[in-house]
């Protein structure tokens, strides 16, 4: 395999830029920010250096790694800290860099007002290099410090305004339940380890033919929970509504556009696991379903327009997961729909930062309205992600998520109509939730407060919105165009044989496009044609009140992990103190107790001293007389 | 009937003679040299004949027989080593006794009477402690060394009978201490006519009064058993009521609270050295080969004592009655060297002995430092904050149970670990585990006192601790450093005593 | 320098100086203290750069006779083990004496009296770990716990006597216990060949396994309550709350590694057969430790406390990794014992510097530092990461690879265990909520951030916890000699990987 | 006779004497009871060197006497003075020490 000596780059300047912003404290907030966008940057292009190495070589000498030190070695446990950059990886090395300077960019303006800016950038810059550690490490346990650092990145930049308890909550609930997540990791390296014996891709990978279906399987599923937990799926998704605490250009970059795909590229990355074991596989695409309608039916329901976006995040990873589930098929197409994804989605959270920007931080879709006047390029470039996820061509949706549901019907069976119609159902409620974002947003009566005063951003905000504007149209083009991205990464995958065509893509296309119709004419009746409240109606069927509480996850959580959890920690604090700790007093009180008591023979008195004297000598003479006897 | 007069070697004897004769020249110094000088006097004459007699030890150090007097003293490695440490003891309770504002100056006179304040006021002290301690301590000399049951008898009530006098003799707490005495002396008393009927019956078993022909008797199970059990057990009564094992114990608390402190120290340290001497040598010569009947008896007993005295002194709020179960487990520990009956635990024993001895005379002066306007103050709630007021007396007191405590790098730990492992040895494993656990016990009423001196604030209630006398000092001091020293080097000590520490029979 | 019995001198010799400065220049006193640790230190990593990492025998072995009545030798020898944890106290005792520069002040004696204390136990910190023959280990092992105990009971706060004499008495208990099974050894070695307490000759001791067992038991007690292992633990969240910061670090972080130092050095070398016979109990004592340790730490609302049970965690880690009997496990935990000697030290020393300021341990009395504190909230938050053992902190790597060598043998416990780490993310987030995040508490507004000196003393816990976080291969290769030496001493090979059962 | 019966008497006497010094309250009793049980222990002597045919037990014997009397003496002064100060011969008065 191709080595490289300069992997690392991409990965340590941005590093290098998170340790001099962090270690530099005040002292470096005059130019913190730049420096966190031109570490970015930089990365950015060490990225496309590495892109045109790429290309210039022949199919299977694309890969590239780098050993950079033996990390740990401890008998047949070795792991090398090296990187790895193939066809997958720099898919996310451009992505997370290419997306990530974009949003460092915007961040600029957007912070510009705040205190701590510097600080933001070197979190930032942190994610940046955790992120790509985490999509170049060669092994599953340098993955495995990505993975992690990523999820610590997302805590601090969730908790950057955590000097609001309920922000810093959030950010405490994201971390503990990736960790849940992380645990799942953990399991799947150490059975790797115990079964094949090595941990590190290429190493499983050759062994994957000779090791027990049983082993692969439980390998799989601990990927899958791992991916759950950092992509907020299915049954770990809580976390990602509440994480919209962070500053706006976080949840465009962390929780839309990368980290949360993570769990996409990790099933991907272990394609050789999944696709021999099938149960596994099974499970991945049963978690994608369920997700991506568990999310798509929240949306419907939330006014906190940040939070509506989240809800369509969490549904569109569902669809990715899906997409990934489907064995070698899917990987290209859940892939392609995660790089189209990562730009509209971006895109409209960026949208709504600017939005929130220009109505002081307002969050509430129901005190919008009508902005599309004050806003124009915020509405523009906000729309075309709007088209672009629905899936309307040609924007870049439409070739991602119809590849899925094609695909999805394709996969033969009872279940290809099931996932078909999950998928078909999702797209339909996409297209009404985001319909209702776009209308209480842009459209219809203004219902804000006097003392709000609408503008359109600046220039440093709204050119990354129009470049990732421009990623929302086209990319679904670009990268279907002539199967590219499907044959970039073919190598990557096992063959897949021909697959029984149950539905043409034309059919697909038609239905997915008329369940988009249905959507956004549902959306365009409630909303558009009646005056919408600027306090949310109380008087809503169960439903909605059931949605608008993200399905009772957190009711449900709080009920079976944590309240009974609070409960056994008190429970074990009283035992410790009163149980444990108290045999352990007990024990020094009967000592106390007992000397107390037998001091009681010390009567004073010198004829019962004499009488303990004639016992013990009765009691000698018996005790012998018992021996010898 | 032909009367052959006695063949004594007095070289060996020489010791026990000095201090006879020191004892002698003290009653005569106490009726004829005047008040003024008394003490002073009394006080060389004492120490003079102590350190010559210790020389004299010292110069028969490697001598071994049964000659001394027509076989009814027996000198050997052991008893060099016993008479040796309860010279070294004896001294350095001597400097305490020197300290006669704790005696009486009248024992005759009643408690708060005028005679008393008379005496008192015009100096006339009357120092009659120090024959009497010479007197006790040619009795300890002879009791390890006796070969036969008259010496042995007779050794007992000479160290006996001049203690119980000394024990009443506090000038503080003058009901106390005669009370104490009184006890003491009926207590003594009784157990000693239980010694002497248990002598009859080894003498009706074996038709000897010499431990060599009890030996033989028992060797070649020559007579009674009944009578030599009997024996066994009436005699072990008078020893063990001597060392303070349960359930002869009663005395020794009320005794060690009531009578002066000087002596209490004396008599913990030096007594127990010559009891646990006698008994050593009377169970590894005499009684070895009936091990089977006296074994089981001893470690029920040794394992009562220790977890009987380490469990009373935890309850204790007195720092004398405190050092009092201290010694009575003590006692249990060292009974596991008897039991042991092999050389390790000879050894062990003698050197337990030694370092307790020392331990405890050092212990005792500490508690001689501390005083208020109307005496010594033994009431551990006052010693609060002592490690605030006097650092180097409290750290010294602290030094000095830490090794009763047995932490390493004392000699209490040394001497635990010896014996204990000769106990092992010997296949006595209940004892070793029994005296670990009530080890732990006992630490926690030492490390009380340790928080009580350190940790807690020093209540303003007038106790304070004197300016130790340079004799006293000259005790402490000397303790400190052997105790340490025997922690940390104890290797020549070690040798000499595995070098002489065989008896001869 | 490569005289361990030199090295051990350092320190006293240090306490000597410090007990000659005069009494009113109290920072003449602390700057001798600190000129020897540092010298301690730096002989300690001259002797570990010399040290010969693939030599599986013992090094730098001194021998001499101590009391030969006994068979008693003053022997030393360290092997990988030894070395890294000498090494991991001789670099905490200057950054806890800097750290602590003040905590001499609040106690019952004289700043002078708590640097002899100090020096004194880092004399001993030095011997315990190089000891090669029994007895002189079990000296230093007791003796030590009587500086820790006026330590603690001196200069500590709140209920600091009554914790000092929990801590002396428990700890007491356990090494009576082994004293028994020592004077076992040492009557054994008698009837087998003359006495000795030469570890390795005491290794060769034939035995029944019904006596083994027993003594195997004597010594595991003792040193599972100083390690401590659940049920034996309830000490040390008492003494951890009492003693000072400092002194808390040495307590857990040096102190208590005696314990699991001990169950490798001695349980499994003299005791094989009783170790593998325990094996499954003291997995489930260790596996209960980490969860139990875990639950009782996210219940606390005192912060020393908290970290005090974080520790009973850890050490759960730790002996799991022993007892796991693979080569993974056993340097896992090896390096556990080093990595958390700092990770401890830096939530003890931030800790502590957090509660001075404030004047109270109460976490709920804390909140907002990160803005009024940033240095002090970083260090404080970093300090935490490396308990949850966040991956490129030195904690993963030894948390991760006790884990993976528990797994391929004890797959049931490494998976229970694990569970752990998600406990881990919430014992600390909830303080580090507490306590850092929120708004800034009434009574916070004003406190200070860490001054110079406190920076220089935390500065490089935190840098050694990154650094052995990404490259531990210096420190693992001298452990791993060390592992498999024991490993295989034990008959024990790690296991193979089940692939091909297909 | 049969010398055994000198050993029945003996044990009977050091019985009596035993159980005396416990049930009696005057310290003069209480000290003629052990000059009981140590005659009881003479007794023992004399007739076991009888039935061994040894002349030691009688020595023994004489010894014990002289011990007897040193014993008498000293006790005597200690309960004289305790009687002086308390008014008093009750051993059951003298007991403030204890526990």
């Amino acid at each position: 395999m191709t080595t490289s000596n300069s992997l690392v780059y991409l990965i340590a300047l941005p590093l290098l830029g998170a340790i001099i912003l962090i270690l530099a404290g005040r002292r470096a907030d005059k130019w913190g920010h730049i420096l966190g966008t031109l570490m970015s940057a930089s990365s950015f292009v060490v990225g496309l250096y590495q892109l045109s190495q790429m290309l210039g070589r022949s199919n299977q000498a694309r890969p590239v790694t780098q050993k950079l030190f033996e990390w740990i070695s401890v008998g047949t446990f070795k792991v090398d800290a090296a990187l790895l950059l193939d066809q997958l990886s720099i898919c996310f090395v451009l992505l997370i860099t290419g997306v990530g300077t974009l949003i460092h960019i915007y961040s600029i303006s957007y912070m510009s007002h705040d205190h701590d800016r510097r600080r933001f950038f070197a979190y930032l810059n942190l994610f940046i290099a955790a992120m790509l550690l985490l999509v170049l490490g060669n092994s599953y346990l340098n993955l495995y410090v990505g993975w992690e650092g990523v999820g610590l990145a997302s805590y601090l930049l969730i908790g950057f305004w955590n000097q609001k308890p309920a922000y810093a909550t959030a950010s405490k609930k994201a971390f503990v339940m990736n960790r849940i997540g992380d645990m799942g990791l953990s399991f799947a390296i150490m059975i790797a380890f115990a079964s094949v014996g090595t941990v590190s891709f290429e190493g499983i990978k050759e062994h994957v033919h000779h090791t027990s279906t049983g082993a692969l399987t439980a390998i799989g599923i601990m990927l899958l929970v791992a991916a759950t937990g950092k992509s907020a799926q299915f049954p770990l998704q809580a976390w990602l509504g509440d994480a919209m605490a962070g500053p706006t250009p976080v949840s465009a970059l962390i929780h839309a556009a990368t980290m949360v795909t993570a769990g996409v590229y990790l099933i991907t990355r272990s394609s050789f696991i999944f696709d021999a074991a099938p149960t596994a596989q099974l499970l991945v695409v049963i978690v994608g379903a369920i997700t991506l309608l568990f999310g798509a039916l929240i949306g419907t329901a939330k006014d906190d327009i940040k939070k509506a976006l989240a809800a369509s995040t969490m549904s569109q990873i569902g669809y990715m997961i899906l997409g990934a589930g489907l064995g070698p098929v899917g990987y290209a197409f859940a892939i392609m729909h995660l790089l189209t994804h990562g730009f509209f989605k971006a895109g409209m959270f960026l949208g709504a930062g600017s939005v929130m920007h220009g109505m002081n931080d307002e969050v509430n879709m129901r005190k919008y309205g009508a902005l599309r006047k004050f806003m124009p390029i915020t509405f523009a470039t906000f729309g075309l992600g709007y088209l672009a996820i629905l899936g309307v061509p040609p924007f870049a949706g439409f070739y991602s998520k119809d590849m899925i549901i094609e695909t999805a019907f394709n996969s033969g069976g009872t279940k290809g109509i099931i996932l078909g119609s999950v998928t078909l159902l999702g797209a339909g409620i996409t297209a009404f939730y985001m319909t209702r974002v776009m209308i209480l947003t842009f459209t219809g009566k203004s219902r804000w407060d006097e003392e709000v005063h609408p503008h359109e951003s600046p220039l440093l905000m709204w050119l990354p919105m129009a470049v990732l504007a421009i990623g929302s149209v086209s990319s679904g083009f670009l990268l279907s165009r002539g199967d590219a991205l499907v044959n970039w990464l073919a190598p990557l995958f096992e063959e897949h044989g021909e697959h029984s065509e149950l539905l043409k893509p034309i059919v697909v296309s038609g239905l997915a496009l008329m369940m988009v119709a249905i959507g956004v004419a549902i959306a365009f009746l409630k909303y558009s044609r009646q005056e919408v409240a600027s306090v949310a109606p109380e008087d809503v069927s169960v439903f909605t009140k059931i949605a608008r509480q993200d399905l009772m996850q957190d009711r449900f959580n709080e009920a079976v992990f944590m309240r009974p959890g609070q409960h056994l920690t008190q429970v074990l604090v009283k035992t410790d103190e009163a149980v444990i700790d108290g045999a352990v007093r007990g024990v020094g009180q009967m000592a106390m107790g007992s000397g107390a008591l037998l001091r009681g023979v010390q009567s004073g008195f010198v004829r019962s001293y004499a009488a303990l004297i004639l016992v013990g000598a009765v009691l000698l003479i018996a005790a012998i007389w018992v021996v010898t006897n | 009937m032909e009367f052959s007069a006695p063949v004594l070697n007095y070289t060996l004897l020489s010791p026990m003679l000095i201090l006879l004769g020191g004892a002698l020249i003290g009653v005569l110094v106490e009726a004829f040299v005047s008040k003024a000088l008394r003490p002073i006097t009394q006080l060389s004459v004492t120490l003079g004949s102590l350190v010559l007699a210790l020389v004299q030890v010292w110069k028969i150090r490697n001598e071994q027989s049964t000659g001394a007097a027509m076989g009814s003293v027996v000198i050997d490695g052991p008893a060099v080593l016993l008479q040796a440490s309860i010279l070294i003891i004896s001294i350095i309770s001597v400097f305490l006794i020197a300290d006669t504002e704790q005696f009486t100056a009248l024992a005759a006179s009643l408690p708060g009477s005028e005679e008393e304040r008379h005496a008192l006021q015009t100096g006339n002290q009357v120092t009659e402690v120090y024959p009497l301690t010479l007197f006790a301590v040619a009795g300890m000399l002879l009791f390890p060394v006796s070969n036969d049951l008259i010496t042995l008898f007779v050794a007992l009530e000479m160290l006996s009978l001049p203690l119980y006098l000394m024990a009443g003799l506090s000038r503080r707490r003058r009901l106390a201490s005669q009370e104490s005495a009184l006890k003491y002396f009926l207590l003594g008393a009784f157990s000693s006519a239980f010694f002497l009927f248990g002598a009859a019956f080894l003498y009706g078993y074996s038709a000897s009064i010499t431990f060599a022909g009890i030996r033989d008797a028992v060797v070649g199970s020559g007579g009674n058993d009944v009578f030599l059990l009997i024996g066994i057990a009436f005699l072990s009564v008078g020893l063990l009521f001597k060392v303070g094992a349960v359930p002869f114990h009663a005395w020794s608390p009320d005794v060690y609270q009531g009578a002066p402190t000087p002596v209490t120290a004396f008599m913990a340290a030096a007594t127990k050295v010559a009891a646990f001497g006698a008994m050593l040598r009377i169970y590894y010569t005499s009684f070895a080969n009936a091990q089977w009947s006296w074994t089981p008896m001893l470690t029920i007993i040794a394992i009562i004592t220790m977890v009987f005295g380490s469990l009373v002194a935890i309850a204790q709020r007195d720092v004398k009655r405190m050092l009092a179960y201290s010694s009575i487990a003590h006692a249990g520990f060292l009974l596991t060297g008897v039991i042991a009956l092999n050389k390790a635990g000879l050894e062990a024993s003698i050197f337990y002995l030694f370092a307790y001895g020392i331990t405890t005379v050092g212990g005792f002066a500490i508690v001689t430092l501390v005083r208020d306007s109307a005496g010594e103050v033994t009431d551990l709630n006052r010693w609060k904050g002592l490690g605030k007021r006097s650092p180097w007396v409290a750290t010294a007191f602290a030094g000095f149970l830490l090794s009763f405590a047995g932490i390493p790098l004392t000699s209490g730990f040394i001497g635990k670990f010896s014996i204990f492992s000769a106990a092992y040895e010997s296949g006595a494993k209940s004892v070793v585990i029994a005296g670990v656990l009530s080890s732990a016990i006992a630490a926690f009423f030492y490390i009380r006192v340790i928080v009580l001196m350190f940790f807690t604030d020093p209540v303003e209630d007038g106790t304070s601790v004197v300016i130790p006398s340079s004799l006293t000092s000259v005790t402490v001091i000397f303790s400190m450093i052997v105790t340490i020293a025997l922690g940390v080097f104890p290797a020549p000590v070690l040798n000499f005593i595995s070098t002489l520490a065989t008896f001869i029979r | 320098m490569n005289s361990l019995t030199l090295l051990m001198l350092l320190p006293i010799f240090g306490s000597v100086a410090v007990a000659a400065t005069p009494k009113a220049k109290e920072t003449l006193t602390k700057q001798v203290a600190l000129a020897t640790t540092l010298i301690v230190a730096a002989a300690t990593i001259a002797m570990a750069v010399s040290f010969q990492r693939d030599n599986v025998d013992l090094q730098f072995v001194e021998k001499y006779s101590w009391i030969p009545t006994f068979g008693i030798n003053f022997a030393v020898g360290i092997d990988g083990l030894a070395l890294v944890l000498i090494l991991m106290s001789t670099i905490l005792a200057p950054i806890v004496v800097l750290a602590g520069w003040n905590e001499s002040h609040g106690g019952r004696w004289s700043v002078k009296v708590f640097y002899i204390l100090i020096l004194v136990l880092e004399t001993m910190m030095i011997g315990v770990f190089a000891a090669t023959d029994v007895f002189l280990f079990y000296v230093i092992f007791e003796a030590m716990l009587i500086p820790v105990y006026f330590l603690i009971g001196g200069y500590g706060s709140g209920q600091r006597s009554a914790a000092a004499v929990k801590f002396l008495i428990y700890s007491l208990f356990g090494g009576l216990l082994m004293l028994a099974s020592i004077i076992a050894l040492y009557v054994m070695s008698g009837d087998q060949g003359g006495h000795t307490f030469d570890l390795q000759a005491l290794s060769q001791l034939q035995m029944s396994s019904t006596t083994q067992n027993f003594l195997f038991l004597g010594f595991f007690i003792a040193f599972a309550i100083k390690a401590p292992l659940w049920p034996l633990h309830t000490w040390l969240p008492d003494a951890a709350e009492s003693a000072t910061p400092g002194t808390s670090v040495l307590l857990l972080g040096v102190l208590d590694k005696v314990g699991t130092f001990g169950m490798i050095r001695y349980c499994l070398t003299l005791f094989p057969d009783a170790s593998k016979t325990f094996t499954p109990m003291i997995l489930i004592l260790a596996v209960i430790s980490i969860v139990y340790g875990a639950f009782l730490a996210i219940g606390q609302r005192d912060l020393k406390r908290l970290i005090a049970f974080t520790s009973i965690s850890h050490f759960g880690f730790i002996t799991m990794g022993i007892f796991a009997m693979t080569s993974q496990g056993h340097s896992g935990a090896t390096l556990y014992m080093f990595n958390h000697g700092f990770s401890t030290a830096a939530l003890f020393l931030v800790g502590g510097w957090m509660i001075s300021r404030r004047g109270s341990s109460t976490i709920a009395d804390f909140g907002g530092l990160q803005r009024v504190t940033p240095v002090m909230a970083w260090s404080f938050f970093l300090a935490g990461m490396s308990s949850l053992a966040l991956p490129g902190m030195s904690s993963f790597v030894s948390e991760f690879l006790v884990l993976v060598g528990t797994f391929t043998r004890y797959p049931v416990h490494a998976v229970i265990a694990t569970f752990g780490i998600v406990l881990a993310a919430l014992y600390i987030l909830i303080p580090v909520q507490k306590a850092l995040h929120g708004p800034t508490t009434a009574g916070n507004e004003n406190l200070s951030d860490l001054n110079l000196r406190e920076k220089i003393a935390i500065a490089p816990v935190i840098a050694i916890i990154i650094a052995i976080g990404f490259y531990p291969a210096p420190l693992l290769k001298v452990i791993n000699p060390a592992s498999a030496h024991v490993i295989a001493q034990l008959g024990f090979t790690d296991p193979a990987p089940t692939n091909g059962d297909k | 006779m049969d010398a055994a019966n000198y050993l029945y008497l003996s044990v009977l006497l050091f019985t009596i004497g035993a159980v005396g010094v416990v049930v009696r309250r005057n310290a003069i009793v209480v000290f003629m009871c052990i000059e009981l049980m140590l005659n009881a222990a003479n007794l023992a002597f004399v007739t076991f060197s009888r039935i061994n045919g040894d002349l030691n037990g009688q020595v023994v014997a004489f010894f014990t006497m002289v011990v007897a009397a040193c014993e008498v003496v000293v006790g005597l002064a200690i309960i004289v003075t305790i009687y002086r100060s308390r008014r008093s011969a009750s051993v059951d008065d003298a007991s403030l020490l204890k526990r």
